[in-house]
């Protein structure tokens, strides 16, 4: 494994791009850690990786990395890389996306993507907010908590983001968090060297709009929040469900063989240049 | 139709507060404009310009004061220029106007783009003061008070309380009168200040 | 690692720690331009190595302690700390190891 | 009269509950946002009904589902969430819902530069949706305005069963202003036209003498047909030529014909003026400020607050005498190009800035004053 | 219960819309007749009974029928009806989609209006391809069919419209066909009655399209289909799933209490009434 | 050379095939979907890719992920797809992305009459999409010149590394005809340039001299960024004005500085025209009916086959010695605008119909004629 | 009917039923101007109560034979029949009833 | 600038097949206007509308002949038109050419709008040839060939082989068969008919 010395000399903007954007302690950055080192893990060549995102603050995480990047419009980030991949089904595309880019305006391509079973993979850092935009709720934010635009509470309940993708037929979806960066880090190689769509969401709660308002406390609260409020899929079992109210459930919902996209097209392409049915 | 004939810029006095994000400057700038005009019974239009990094970029509030109608809401000329980063006061110098006042936070500010400044290390005063650097942006505004009169120290004080977080007034309120005094003391050594010309 | 293990919680450690000297040692830099002072790794060091600074950034106080457990460069979110390895004793300056990761194939 | 230190966001809102609107949906966006925070504060308080959508389509949706329910229903967006509105503008426009849109213009094309200012989604006000319409659009110059205008846009919109959107930009969002609100009873609120005739005898898109159908709600037992097609006077979808162009003509001509209603505009010295200035929106603030500096050279201002339908005659009265109209925009020249069709293009000088920047009173006295 | 002819006559914009637009066969009118038994089932007035569209042969339906009817846009008429619903509490809202309309384009906000559980009655005519554009394939036609934009065959996984609406919230879910109708009715009635969200998917083959090009017979033969390859999901659960292989599960997959959303907002206006956190 | 009898829009199809389009994403919508079920058919027979996606926003940013891949790509729809688009749209001008989309026009605002053909999208195609920007939208009269301009909008997109809309209407989308369609030898296809630098070198946005810098293929070992945000030279997102300004500037100019090499008109009669008729689409093929019709009364007629930039001097000399200008358009007046802007709003006589039905020529023969 | 119970699904009867005259018999009313000339009706009625006719709508030939099932009047997309019931014998022509369907409250 | 001398209109010729969705019209002129085009060399345009309905309303397809450039290419004045259906019949025959020729289909138009008609049992001859409704249009394509020679036998044969469904060629052909011998029937009768002027 490179130093990490090494890991921002190869994988980071590092020259001019830094210091990032986003706020002390936000959880994007340990994001973009994990994925350095998930590609540098793998050995990929960074000729061979593509990241797209949508906008949000998490959108913002291409400028930094050395790889083919686009920054896209938001939500539809992923309808963006399912272009690229057809084009280039030799890339391994890393698709990164806030929970709102995400599942808010980007509910659609996120369904279908999931479930065309197309080889990207996709990165929602849940932060249960809009955090660029400061601190609207999202389709994530739980139910009663405060946001700018639900001063009471709000009503609303939230997506289970990994079994949405389920249910629409993605091959591999995990969940973690940033404080087990590690354990992420290992769903996003597994991701990266699945064939399919591969979703893994990162809980990273936004401190700036939703802890504050919140009164969730600082980054290092709410990182301590992550780690004593999560638990294994495993262990969660064994729980009562009003034990598991408000908690985590950190890891892999799906490991499953589903023919894949573009693998299915070349078959068509098969097909009609041997003259097959039209 | 409507014929005007009120001139404009009449007592116009321009203020430019610059920093970086973070530094509570657009706050300031809001203040500063709410007390002119809600509690000087003056006019006042205040703007603000800042980055994507809204925590943590360039960023500068500007506050147009005037007796009469206020037109253009931004700094033409600046009459009051307090620079609280480097960027700001390398970047915003050129468009103050010939006689006028510039303040930089000398705490932050290393290099001045010229002599004819008030150079306040205003966030040590701050620290001094209330222990936190946050309150650096109301050390300025009792800077500013005391130095040029566009504000009274009644209606600043009115502002900042009826502004700033819950539970935190009383400590904002004394970073002001931390700047207050600063300000005594250096008109009372004479400094070379241009103060506002007419209204 | 492999995904779908437990990722090995951190423990942190007491304050003052009593711990003899550790046997994998790290040699610990904050670049302080990239630091934005979060305190995420004075918090969470298992080992206390670090104290926030008048600054506002990390100041490594106590290096000797440090076991290059990595967790503060994984989870600086501005890849602001490097931990190097340094092996007790003679051994040459290694490059960090990682507490999880896949193997490289 | 109610004396308060806004901003122009806040006063857009304020100005919308005092107009009746009671149901607000949107998605969020930067510079608008701090409307849609302000309504999902207020609202409740008066019994209405703050959403936040999926997107903006829905947003744009949501409000036209609420105004067939009855209520005076609003959104907010900025040129991003624009475009995507723009289906569902062209659906108001044919089904005949009153609305009102807030656009509060940011730097574009695209994503663009989202905190900084710009008047440049002028023309895709007028042209956005695909197909002929008619629209409304106003322009606020100050944060007073914000409130006068938003109200204004609700009146027109009932008034007209019509889409008004509301041009902001992100300098007037964001600017903060003494303003003094004026108190309910002194503001005028119309409410659309609500039929007067059994259920059986009604038809929501009749020609009727003011070219405005009275609009039956949802609920109210009106059992009638709302659609996206080309309809018949019930309300049914047709292939009718003669229908169509029935519609068709009405559509325009209830706009059209009363553009002397919609158009706002305000005149400073342009009797016999030499060089005529029109201005809207913020750049109107540098423009009054330009002209007051070159008082001496029989220099007229002309400020739109209505930019659809284009105050035409206003236009063509202010210029009577001009030898030269300076049109400064935030843009790259948009209502320029509806000045030079009327006034002629060898008169026309655009002073124009998309950059994000707002134009200096200085960069409009050069042009007031420029020598060929 | 009303007698057929008084349902037509009560119900049906019958003296000038009708025969009505759809193709000889379609189960779209069979849909609607099982909406107005139920309604008039239910004994609603019928000025408290709204019905809103999107646009596809399914689209067509409010132009027949004598409630407030709304043919909104391509995909949207689930967030027309949300609008509608929050100004109208007290109106019973049907909301008629194709699956091109409820999942292709308007996929989000099915997923959203399920999510926020708001009191509405959707109701899928599921044809399993966009039919009024003439057969393209949608996200419910089956893998390997033929459309016109799938000539070489549909590679694409189909959306199981039911476990999506579970997933994302609905209170009530169910699935019938229109050989069923019946039972469809029941469902609809169900759904009408309960408080919250309620999804219900009515299986109805396009033949002119969709039967057709993959050369399943005519309506009454893809009418027998519907008959022979649906199953209960009582018996379905006991069916290994190879067997399950292209049936046609029929059911309540959920009915469930969940707080509505307007309700909710009740709530949130005495909050904000009373002075409550703002 | 291969004759065949074809409609519209396979001949646009074909078209796309001919110029090396490789991929196309889109969703079905009248009048438009043949052109959709063609590359269905044909795409993966070139080893291409067809898809289908989820709705037009989703079609258009596949294209565009596609184009930045290195394949020509494509989509085609109708107005509300159109609508939809338009945020897409900006992007692709944004961040200079190459594509191709097809409107094939039909009667609008809104669902309108899907079966019914319009031009009613003309201005939408120029100001659709928020903010400032340059388009290129081209419009073809026959079954032939769907396919010839479908080759020529690819031809300018990878040129100018532009989106290029082909605004077809119904009756030439529809519309079979005989044509003899060139064989590939005989057509001049263009493809983007490409960098010839080391990656290390190239800076994806950086002036050159043709204002247009080559493009990297992603996965061509150019790890670059793109996005919709202004940017630097390098792609970078920047808040300079400097920047900001140098990419607009350049955006604008390197369309605006080539209008000759993008505006094709065909001209007929038009010298020493006392009578011009200018008319684009389905329309200028009753044009040309009506045109010969009054041969005796020196009329002129000027066809545009590039709608946006506008051919500003084609008109200008062509209606040089013209006293009236007719102008027919199945809109209310869309192109109509531009020409009164440039000739004179006295001179120039609208026909219009947004009704479904095509003009006739004895219409244009009417206006030609009319005496006023 | 209780949704979630099963249809009862109708069963086809053989071309020439044998059963006796039906105690619940229906009166069968087809409208030719909203018929499309499916076939439905035809293929599903359980006692073949149509033939189709030339003119290619649903003739009825056996109305003796119908059970006011109203499984032609359910699944007739275009709302073109209508079975009345005919109560056997003396009994008022009666409105239809559902096989299913809820009962009114 | 191009000059063009081409005079427009020369040898151009009209035709307007009308009727219902389902009856094949649209097909119909597509296969006159390819056999046309395609087999007959000469130009021919074909265009067509119809309701969203698009299997039950009203539709019709268009088809212009000469030998020259066609520029517009819809009907002005009908040289031909071709009425299946009640609705049609009487909707269209306003634009029919003076000495233009008008057939209906007699199976299904009760009322002629004119007497100057020739009205054609085409359905029931299409029944009684292929026992198949559908293949009316096949029937008008024959007839259409037979009186008015715009279009020669072989091409229209070629054009349906190409142009109907796999397998129902001969069935087809059959069909445009009897409509020629129906037209044979009726040259011979010596019914009024105005056949093409020039071309
Ligand atoms: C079409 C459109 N609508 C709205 C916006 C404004 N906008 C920018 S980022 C954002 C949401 C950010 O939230 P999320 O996607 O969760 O990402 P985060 O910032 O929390 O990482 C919004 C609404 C936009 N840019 N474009
Ligand atoms: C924005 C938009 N895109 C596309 C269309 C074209 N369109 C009309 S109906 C339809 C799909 C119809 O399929 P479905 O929703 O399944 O309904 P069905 O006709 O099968 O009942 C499409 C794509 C449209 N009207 N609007
Ligand atoms: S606003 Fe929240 S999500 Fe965005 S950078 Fe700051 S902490 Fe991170
Ligand atoms: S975690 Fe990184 S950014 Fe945060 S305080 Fe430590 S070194 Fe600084
Ligand atoms: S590697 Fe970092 S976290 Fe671990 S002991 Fe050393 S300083 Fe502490
Ligand atoms: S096309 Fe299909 S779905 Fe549409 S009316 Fe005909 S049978 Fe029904």
């Amino acid at each position: 494994m490179a130093t990490q010395r090494q890991l921002i000399y190869d994988y980071l903007r590092h020259k001019k791009k830094f210091p990032n954007i986003w706020c002390a302690g936000c959880g994007i950055g340990i994001v973009m850690g994990a994925i350095i080192r998930a590609v540098d893990d793998l050995g990929y060549d960074k000729n061979q990786v593509a990241m797209i995102s949508g906008i949000g603050c998490s959108g913002r995480m291409p400028v930094y990395l050395d790889f083919y990047t686009m920054h896209t419009t938001h939500g539809r980030a992923l309808s963006f890389a399912t272009g690229l991949k057809l084009a280039r089904p030799e890339l391994k595309i890393i698709v990164v996306m806030g929970d709102g880019d995400a599942l808010a305006i980007g509910g659609n391509h996120f369904i279908h993507t999931a479930r065309r079973n197309i080889d990207l993979t996709a990165i929602v850092i849940n932060n249960a907010t809009y955090g660029m935009t400061g601190g609207q709720y999202s389709p994530t934010t739980p139910q009663h908590m405060l946001a700018t635009t639900a001063p009471y509470g709000n009503i609303e309940q939230d997506f289970p983001i990994c079994e949405l993708a389920q249910v629409c037929g993605a091959a591999f979806v995990a969940r973690s968090t940033v404080y087990h960066v590690e354990e992420l880090q290992g769903y996003i190689e597994q991701g990266l060297e699945k064939k399919g769509f591969a979703l893994i969401e990162a809980v990273s709660y936004c401190h700036t709009t939703y802890g504050r308002l919140n009164r969730l406390g600082s980054a290092v609260d709410m990182m301590r929040a992550l780690k004593e409020n999560s638990i294994t899929r495993q262990a969660a079992e064994k729980l009562p469900p009003e034990e598991l109210q408000g908690k985590i459930v950190r890891g892999i919902f799906v490991d499953r063989e589903v023919p894949e996209y573009t693998e299915l097209y070349q078959k068509i392409i098969e097909r009609a240049q041997s003259g097959g049915k039209a | 139709m409507k014929k005007e004939t009120t001139k404009p810029g009449i007592g116009r006095y321009e203020v430019r507060l610059a920093g970086k994000g973070g530094q509570g400057m657009i706050l300031a700038g809001r203040i500063l404009a709410e007390a002119v005009a809600l509690y000087d019974g003056r006019n006042a239009v205040q703007t603000q310009d800042y980055g994507p990094e809204a925590r943590g970029g360039a960023s500068k509030s500007e506050v147009i004061i005037s007796d009469g109608e206020i037109y253009y809401p931004k700094v033409m000329n600046a009459d009051l220029l307090v620079c609280m980063s480097q960027e700001a006061s390398d970047r915003y110098y050129y468009d103050l106007k010939r006689d006028g006042l510039l303040i930089i936070d000398s705490t932050n500010v290393d290099r001045s783009p010229t002599t004819r400044v008030v150079a306040v290390p205003i966030t040590e005063l701050a620290v001094k003061a209330t222990g936190r650097e946050i309150t650096a942006a109301m050390v300025a505004l009792g800077l500013i008070c005391g130095l040029t009169k566009i504000v009274s120290e009644e209606a600043l004080e009115k502002a900042i309380r009826s502004l700033v977080p819950k539970g935190t007034e009383e400590l904002n309120v004394k970073a002001m009168h931390a700047g207050l005094e600063e300000a005594k003391r250096l008109l009372e050594a004479g400094l070379p200040i241009s103060l506002p010309r007419e209204l | 690692m492999q995904a779908g293990e437990e990722s090995q919680a951190v423990e942190e450690a007491p304050p003052e720690t009593t711990k003899p000297r550790p046997k994998r040692r790290g040699k610990v830099t904050v670049f302080d331009n990239w630091c934005k002072g979060c305190g995420l790794c004075v918090a969470f060091c298992p080992r206390k190595v670090f104290e926030l600074g008048p600054e506002g950034h990390p100041v490594v106080v106590h290096e000797e302690r440090c076991t290059a457990c990595n967790w503060c460069v994984y989870h600086c979110p501005d890849f602001a700390i490097v931990v190097e390895l340094v092996e007790d004793g003679e051994q040459e300056r290694k490059t960090g190891q990682a507490v999880g990761g896949r193997v490289r194939r | 009269m109610r004396t308060a230190f806004l901003q122009g966001n806040e006063a857009c809102a304020y100005g919308a509950l005092a107009a009746g609107c009671r149901f607000f949906a949107g998605y969020p966006i930067t510079p608008s946002t701090t409307i849609a925070e302000t309504m999902a504060r207020e609202l409740p308080k008066v019994g209405g009904v703050f959403i936040q959508m999926e997107d903006e389509i829905a947003s744009l949706a949501a409000v036209l589902g609420a105004s067939v329910g009855g209520l005076k229903a609003m959104t907010a967006t900025s040129g991003p969430g624009f475009s995507l509105m723009q289906e569902h503008i062209g659906y108001a426009v044919m089904a005949e819902i009153p609305c009102v849109i807030v656009d509060v213009q940011r730097l574009g094309p695209s994503t663009g530069q989202p905190t900084s200012p710009s008047q440049g989604d002028v023309m895709q006000a007028r042209w956005g949706t695909h197909g002929d319409h008619p629209i409304i659009a106003l322009s606020p110059t100050s944060v007073r305005e914000c409130f006068d205008l938003t109200v204004t846009a609700f009146n027109l919109s009932e008034k007209y069963r019509t889409p008004v959107i509301l041009l902001m930009d992100a300098v007037v969002g964001h600017m903060r202003e003494k303003v003094s609100l004026p108190a309910p009873e002194e503001l005028e609120v119309i409410d659309r036209a609500r039929p007067n005739v059994p259920p059986e005898w009604y038809f929501p898109y009749e020609e009727t003498a003011s070219d405005v159908p009275p609009m039956a709600n949802f609920g109210d037992g009106f059992r009638y047909h709302i659609t996206g097609l080309m309809h018949d006077r019930a309300g049914f979808p047709t292939q009718r030529l003669d229908e169509i162009n029935a519609w068709l003509t009405r559509i325009f001509r209830k706009i059209d014909a009363h553009v002397d209603d919609i158009a706002i505009t305000e005149a400073i010295n342009v009797e016999h003026a030499r060089t005529l200035v029109i201005a809207y929106g913020c750049t109107a603030r540098a423009a009054k400020e330009a002209v007051y500096m070159c008082r001496r050279h029989r220099v007229g201002l002309l400020i739109l607050k209505t930019l659809w339908p284009f105050p035409k005659d206003q236009v063509l009265v202010a210029a009577h005498e001009a030898q030269r109209v300076v049109v400064p925009e935030m843009n790259m020249g948009q209502i320029a190009l509806e000045v030079e069709r009327l006034v002629g293009r060898s008169k026309v000088r655009r002073v124009r800035r998309a950059d994000g920047e707002m134009i200096t009173p200085q960069e409009i006295r050069a042009a007031i004053e420029y020598k060929e």
